[in-house]
């Protein structure tokens, strides 16, 4: 009985589009620059523009986690400016063990906001909102508000070197949205917690461990943020508290959701992340070759994230 | 045997609620009232400054341009969605308020009207027949709204007076009975919002719709159009601040509005409006706002915290009033079917 | 924590104070009477700062630092000090909060050159003297406020491009990394740049102008698409001494050589800038001094006391060049 | 007026992404009918109401109202030209108070056009009344039950004046004494002359109140015609595509009562629960190979009691033991580990992941138990998968499909699904046959009896007094928290059922 019902037919376009959007987007703008952007098919240009995307996209990857449980994560770019503060407070001690205490300093921050959510039930953007104004003000008395240079050499070659011709930073971002992805994909833990934010009411009530996943999705997301701090810092060869991360969780949020992940929960696309965060990388970086004014370029990149979002949202029958 | 069913049809009679619970209640639904008095409370025993006519009349006029924008957000949030392009927008109508005053003061309140107006609407329009998440509608429109805003300026280069014996100019200094007449705007306007919410059937189909749109569409009401109105209005509350508050200042800066937007959501928020809509007050949101400026000015009373101090000290309240009210009202939801 | 390095870098230089642009004696002056208000004797006084923006850069550390020290110097009753954190309506409220607390003399940052009206405006009624620092705001002096104290950023930029066009030999391509989109320090050192190279150095070339928010960051990220769109430019342009150092890292990484094929100006002189200038990397600093404590406890003295005072003092500004920058390192802050 | 057309449909299509759900699909409702939409679970019943009520755009097809050709693009307009509707799944709005769930939309006002609260809550109040229920109006909805929930929306529905009422599975969730309230307006309402769509897969009712009826199978129209003139063998065999001889051999719905020994040790001990105001001191116990049954009305706190055992709801005092061991009271995960495992009432609200797919829905609880190494084993996924959706005959277009995209029935079994993949030792099912078809139902029964013969304990709550006396071996009868009796053995009848719920009132009142 069950064939005559299941009749499959084609999937319209429309459906396609919404899985591909992004990529679509993307390609465009490729073409675009391909023609019209003096330099643009060149190595270091790509190079570039990859390397300029690792920080976003590192955050872009907790961000990613914490969209998919229903929650959202703006403590990001305090909790980068909070990891390059701390970096080179313990540079001292040696390389590793600065890295460490910043990556610690980011759990610190999953941690707080994952308490408040999942234990205290405050809302996520609230809970996050308080470590977005708290952490970048604690970033700065950790710092006393200055930048500091960095000098340490492993951390410069991390920021500055390459492997194979690849950059070591670009390196990183790889694998960590490979992992990022492969837990996503294949772990309990990932499918649980896309469990948790597609009905937390029901993934209680089937035993899972709410609560626990909620905290460990938001420590992750405050880990990678302090990753992204770091690069950052290696990246600029300074650590700059202020200006480092500020409105990154603005971006992440863009990506993740360009990419195709729903803000209300229950999915998590890792792909169309990485592609969300490379679509709004070049969208910045044709407008800057384009010396195009500043006020063009913000009512560019409105109109590219609508079309984008338009591109790909859910099809009319059964929308709910 | 059908009088026993009838009978057996009264199990279901109200069950009723404790004292405890009844009280939890109310401190839930007036918790940010109750944090309010007691930081009020203490800071008037701390500070011989701060329980002052002055002071007062400070509070309140600092208070109303962002009360403004946050009567807007409360009815947005309360449907479900948010809305973060008021920033942008709010420094728009600033701007085109001081560019509308040129052709007189009747012009220089409704250009900012009706472009933050469109704004809302086109965004409301996205949200509700496009279909797209609120949150980045409404985040294209931030940066597009300060795009334009740039635009008109010269790239924000150009800054524009607005003289001084102009209506409009007088609206945003003049005072009566001792308060600015922003405040007074901001009071009669949260005096309507407190009636359209609770009081008329298009408030209380916004808390419908912010409680399930699904169900709200399939109970017969016009979610699509209710939506649209939201942020319109929302636009336009953004953009009468931005006008009072360039007439205040009788200039049309350019670089204000940043980050207001997350200013008005906490102070929604603190006012005890849920985020995922549904429930929320609009008496709430006046208690948040004026949280937010009093712990502001709290910062001021002690006088020599550093900046970085400040946001600390900011972000660390900000989190303590969440959790206080996420702990009232846990205990008046208390045993309800919450899992 | 331990840091990498030893926490005193440099020993802080005692020099680098302010001083007016020639002895103003011919400027148009303002007095106690003029203004109105009565005399007051700084140490029994209590006196407001409001900054404008984070201490999060040397500038402003430098420029909150000095009024604190210079407070304690002159013996005031109380430094009250607030800090709007780049939001105009905080500073108003912060000035009225001030004001509130019982400030009888105030000390502004301006964050914007107008729309501190009713902070003014509250100031005047309750006759407070209020001096503006660093930033100029559109209103008139010794009505609306007493004096202000400051660069000339018209000026800064104009230097920044007669260095430009030294280093350039007057002729190539140039691109600009501008200040935060809107704010007035942005429009003005654009502004005096842009004229200087039209009526000094028409044949170079603007082929770029990108905003790098004053950050080190920013800069360095629009230097580096920049650099690529345009490999030709031969001078950058850095409206603060940050984005100027953050250009650096792009162009170095880009392979350039900076101070040989590339040249790169910027405005502030911070230490960290003059320390390239001595290396060789960047080619000049316009100095733009924020020690404004001393200045401006003299100016609050003198006219609290009923003497008059200038309008207007334009700080001198210094110019860090390849000559002169080794030795002036110490001033740098 | 009787007996004129007012609404029809042509021919009516729509296809979702990978399934035709409707197809070439008529229907003719005439005044003062009660008009009966049968179908097994995914007919195409749902899609088919909310194609003629706005809230799908059909794909093909014409609909006429009083003879006009009408489009509704949304429910709005349906409504507004005089179509009211309870959907399947109860929609109306949580947060809600009651009085407000009732008159949204339509609120009586002052004179100055405010909203008039008192009004509106005396009007709620006494509209509830006479439907037999009784409660504060101005509660939020989710305060209450299942039951009360489904009066509600359809006090909504029939209050309003309209030509055409359609009712998607109204009663599912309704006792006997609220199905003939139900009939009873639903009696008054043809009798103004409306024309009446009925969906139920109780084939009682649709007997009692049906005049006419129409059999979907797989999205298509296979019978229309007057409902005296089929049997009820016929009209299963027609919703099922059997034929009737294979459907007299295997029968309908009944369990097989095992039965048990009442002298092994309990597999499920409850006792003393108590919860404020909800529950005082509920006695449950239940043998290996035993169902027990909850007997009670709407609101008597069945739900209640298996939440308090299935740890999803705190209990100030009273233990659980389940087999032998005591289980930590308030947390589902404990309470899942020592191999209780419920079904919530709701199902859309506790139960399903509406966007993930049915794979994941299935085994959602069992995650843990199919990795090693906290990765997820995609072979033994699907090898238990596949298992269940042959076993319960799931009907989806792939394992892959949304569960969201489901009809009503088909997302309980995938629920149902979830919990036998947990190997229980207890299984605690609240309405378990809520919406299912009759030949799922029967399945589901047979599942329940077997699993039950295989040593499982289990607790069942029905809505259906004819389903706990056949299925159940003992049934506790509870009444505003409290037991008010056990029935077992011989004692288990509708007639002793009624009786205990009867008496119970008594006791309530003296
Ligand atoms: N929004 C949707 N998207 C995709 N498929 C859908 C959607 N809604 C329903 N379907 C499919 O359409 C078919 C008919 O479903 P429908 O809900 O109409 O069944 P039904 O007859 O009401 O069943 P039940 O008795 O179980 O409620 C099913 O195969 C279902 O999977
Ligand atoms: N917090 C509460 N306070 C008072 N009464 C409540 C509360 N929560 C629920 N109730 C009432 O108690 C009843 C118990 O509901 P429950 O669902 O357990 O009963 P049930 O016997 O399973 O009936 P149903 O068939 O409606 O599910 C609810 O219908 C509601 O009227
Ligand atoms: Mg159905
Ligand atoms: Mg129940």
């Amino acid at each position: 009985m069950a064939e005559a019902t299941v009749t499959p037919i084609a999937a319209p376009t429309t459906r396609r589009l919404r899985d591909y959007g992004v990529y679509a987007a993307l390609g465009i703008l490729v073409v675009y620059n391909l023609i019209f952007t003096g330099n643009f098919a060149t190595l270091s240009n790509l190079t570039t523009q990859l390397v300029q995307v690792t920080p976003i996209l590192i955050a872009a990857l907790g961000m990613a986690l914490v969209i998919g449980t229903e929650g959202v994560d703006l403590s990001v770019g305090s909790v980068m400016a909070l990891s390059a503060a701390l970096l080179p407070l313990y540079l001292g001690y040696g390389l590793m063990p600065a890295i460490l205490v910043a990556l610690l300093g980011g759990a610190l921050c999953g941690v707080f906001s994952g308490t408040l959510v999942a234990v205290v039930g405050i809302q996520p953007i609230v809970a996050t909102l308080a470590l977005l104004v708290g952490g970048r003000g604690l970033a700065l008395v950790l710092a006393d508000g200055r930048l500091k240079d960095i000098r340490n050499p492993t951390l410069l070659e991390l920021g500055s070197g390459s492997v194979a011709g690849i950059p070591v930073v670009v390196l990183i971002a790889a694998v960590l949205t490979l992992v990022v992805g492969f837990v996503v994909r294949y772990t309990t833990f990932g499918r649980q917690l896309v469990a948790v934010g597609g009905n937390r009411s029901a993934s209680a009530l089937a035993g899972l461990p709410v609560r626990r996943i909620l905290i460990v999705t938001y420590v992750i997301s405050g880990v990678l943020a302090a990753i992204a701090g770091i690069v950052a810092t290696a990246r600029l060869t300074a650590s700059d508290p202020s200006a480092i991360g500020q409105l990154a969780e603005l971006s992440a949020i863009t990506a993740v959701v360009v990419g195709g992940t729903p803000l209300n929960g229950g999915r998590v696309r890792i792909l169309g992340t990485v592609a969300g965060a490379l679509l709004m990388q070049l969208i910045s970086a044709t407008l800057i070759k384009h010396n195009l004014p500043t006020s063009a370029g913000l009512v560019v990149q409105a109109v590219i994230i609508v079309v984008a979002v338009l591109l790909q949202r859910p099809r009319l029958a059964g929308a709910k | 045997m059908t009088a026993t069913r009838e009978k057996a049809a009264v199990a279901v009679a109200d069950k009723g609620m404790t004292k405890r619970e009844w009280i939890a209640g109310l401190v839930q639904r007036r918790g940010s009232v109750v944090v309010l008095a007691l930081v009020v409370l203490v800071s008037s025993l701390s500070f011989d400054t701060f329980a002052t006519v002055d002071n007062a009349r400070n509070i309140a006029m600092q208070s109303s341009f962002l009360a403004i924008v946050a009567l807007g957000m409360t009815f947005v949030i309360i449907s479900g969605g948010i809305d973060l392009s008021v920033g942008s927008v709010y420094a728009l109508g600033g701007v085109l308020a001081a560019i509308g005053i040129q052709w007189g003061s009747v012009a220089g309140l409704l250009l900012p009207l009706v472009v933050c107006g469109g704004i809302g609407l086109l965004n409301g329009a996205l949200v509700a027949y496009g279909r797209l998440a609120p949150f980045i509608v409404t985040l294209a429109t931030l940066l597009g709204a300060r795009g334009l805003l740039l635009a008109i300026t010269d790239e924000g280069a150009n800054t524009r007076l607005m003289p001084r014996d102009a209506v409009l100019t007088q609206i945003g200094q003049g005072t009566l009975l001792g308060f600015g007449y922003p405040v007074w705007i901001a009071v009669v306007l949260f005096a309507v919002g407190v009636i359209v919410l609770q009081r008329t059937r298009a408030g209380h189909s916004v808390l419908a719709i912010g409680g399930s749109a699904e169900a709200a569409r399939l109970m017969g009401l016009p979610v699509a159009r209710r939506t649209v109105w939201l942020y319109t209005a929302s636009g336009l509350l953004a953009g009468l601040s931005g006008a009072l508050a360039a007439a205040y200042s009788a200039s049309g800066v350019t670089i204000v509005g940043v980050g207001f937007e997350l200013d008005a959501i906490a102070a929604v928020v603190i006012g005890g409006t849920l985020l995922t809509g549904g429930a929320g007050t609009v008496g709430g949101t006046l208690a948040g706002v004026l949280l937010l400026m009093v712990i502001q000015n709290v910062i001021n009373q002690i006088g020599t915290l550093s900046s970085h101090y400040q946001s600390v000290v900011s972000g660390a309240f900000l989190a303590i009033v969440v959790a206080i009210q996420a702990y009232l009202s846990r205990a008046h939801l208390g045993r309800e079917r919450s899992t | 924590a331990k840091s990498e390095e030893p926490a005193a870098q440099a020993p802080q230089g005692t020099g680098g104070a302010q001083a007016p642009v020639a002895p103003a004696a011919n400027g148009p002056t303002c007095t106690l009477s003029q203004y109105g208000g009565t005399q007051l004797d700084l140490k029994n006084a209590i006196v407001g700062f409001s900054q404008s923006e984070k201490e999060a850069n040397p500038f402003r550390i430098a420029e909150t630092q000095s009024i604190k020290d210079e407070a304690a110097k002159a013996g005031v009753k109380q430094l009250l000090t607030t800090n709007a954190n780049s939001q105009l309506s905080k500073q108003i409220s912060d000035i009225q909060d001030m004001i509130n607390k019982g400030a009888q003399a105030l000390i502004i940052a301006p964050l914007n050159s107008d729309g501190l009206e009713p902070a003014l405006s509250a100031a005047r009624t309750k006759n407070i003297p209020v001096l503006t620092i660093d930033r100029k705001v559109n209103s008139t002096t010794c009505k609306d406020y007493v004096s202000f104290l400051g660069s000339n950023f018209v000026e800064q930029g104009k230097r920044a491009a007669k260095e430009m066009a030294k280093a350039l030999g007057n002729k190539g391509k140039v691109a600009i990394l501008l200040g935060a989109s809107g704010n007035n320090v942005t429009t003005d050192r654009t502004a005096g740049f842009v004229d200087e190279l039209k009526a000094s150095a028409p044949d170079i070339q603007v082929v770029a102008q990108q905003t790098g928010d004053f950050a080190r960051d920013k800069g360095q990220q629009v230097m580096e698409q920049i650099i690529q769109a345009q490999q030709d430019i031969n001078g950058v342009y850095a409206e603060n001494d940050e984005m100027g150092l953050g250009a650096l890292v792009a162009l170095r990484s880009a392979g350039k050589k900076p101070g040989t094929d590339i040249h790169v100006v910027s405005i502030d002189g911070t230490r960290n800038a003059v320390q390239k200038v001595v290396d060789g990397e960047m080619s000049a600093v316009v100095e733009s001094n924020p020690r404004f404590g001393p200045l401006a406890f003299q100016t609050l003295r003198s006219f609290l006391s009923g003497q008059p005072v200038q309008q207007n003092v334009v700080i001198s500004d210094k110019l860090y060049g390849k000559d002169n920058a080794a030795a002036e390192l110490g001033n740098a802050y | 007026m009787t007996g004129e057309v007012v609404l029809d449909a042509r021919a009516v299509g729509k296809r979702f992404p990978g399934v035709v759900a409707l197809s070439e699909v008529d229907l003719t409702m005439v005044a003062g009918e009660v008009h009966a939409l049968v179908g097994e679970n995914g007919a195409g019943k749902s899609t088919l109401i909310k194609v003629l009520t706005g809230v799908h755009p059909p794909d093909s097809g014409e609909l006429f109202l009083q003879g006009a050709p009408v489009r509704f693009g949304r429910p709005l307009d349906a409504q507004a030209a005089g179509i009211s509707t309870v959907y399947q799944e109860i929609n109306l709005v949580p947060l809600m108070s009651v009085a407000s769930n009732l008159f949204l939309g339509r609120e009586p006002r002052t004179r100055l056009g405010l909203m008039d609260f008192r009004a509106m809550n005396t009007a709620a109040a006494k509209l509830l009344r006479s439907y037999g229920v009784e409660v504060d109006v101005t509660r939020p909805l989710r305060t209450l039950g299942a039951g009360v929930r489904q009066m509600v929306a359809l006090a909504r529905a029939a209050a309003t004046d309209a030509s055409v009422v359609i009712l998607d599975e109204p009663t599912s969730s309704l006792e006997p004494r609220e199905v003939d309230t139900l009939f009873e307006i639903i009696d008054r309402v043809r009798g103004g002359g409306a024309a009446v769509l009925y969906v139920s897969h109780r084939l009682d009712e649709l007997y009692r109140i049906c005049d006419a009826v129409t059999v979907l199978r797989d999205g298509r129209k296979v019978h229309s015609g007057p409902m005296a003139d089929l049997s009820r063998l016929q009209l299963v065999a027609l919703m099922l595509g059997r034929d009737l001889e294979q459907i007299r051999r295997e029968g309908t719905t009944k369990f097989d009562s095992a039965p048990t020994e009442t002298t092994q040790t309990p597999v499920l001990a409850a006792r003393g629960l108590t919860s404020q105001h909800l529950l005082h001191g509920v006695d449950v116990t239940v043998r290996p190979g035993e169902i027990v049954g909850l007997g009670g009305l709407l609101g008597a706190g069945r739900s209640e009691t298996v939440r308090a055992i299935a740890g999803s709801l705190p209990v100030d005092s009273g233990t659980v033991t389940v087999a032998g061991k005591s289980v930590r009271s308030g947390s589902v995960t404990a309470a899942m580990r020592a191999g209780v495992v419920m079904l919530p009432e709701d199902r859309k609200s506790d139960g399903i992941l509406p966007d993930l797919s049915v794979r994941e829905n299935i085994v959602l609880a069992a995650l843990p138990r199919l990795s090693a190494a906290g990765l997820v084993s995609r072979k033994r996924q699907d090898a238990i998968v596949d298992t269940f959706i042959e076993r319960l005959r799931i009907k989806a277009s792939s394992p892959g499909q949304k569960v969201g995209e489901l009809s009503g029935g088909n997302q309980q079994k995938v629920l149902l699904a979830r919990l036998l993949c947990r190997e229980p030792k207890v299984l605690l099912l609240d309405e378990p046959t809520r919406g299912i078809d009759v030949g799922a139902k029967a399945e589901v029964q047979a599942l329940v009896a077997e699993l039950a013969a295989a040593g499982l304990g289990v607790v069942l709550i029905s809505s259906e007094f004819e389903e706990v006396v056949e299925g159940s071996d003992s049934i506790v009868v509870l009444r505003e928290g409290h037991v008010v009796a056990e029935l077992r053995g011989a004692d288990v009848t509708e007639q002793q059922l009624i009786a205990a719920l009867a008496e119970g009132g008594d006791n309530g009142d003296g």
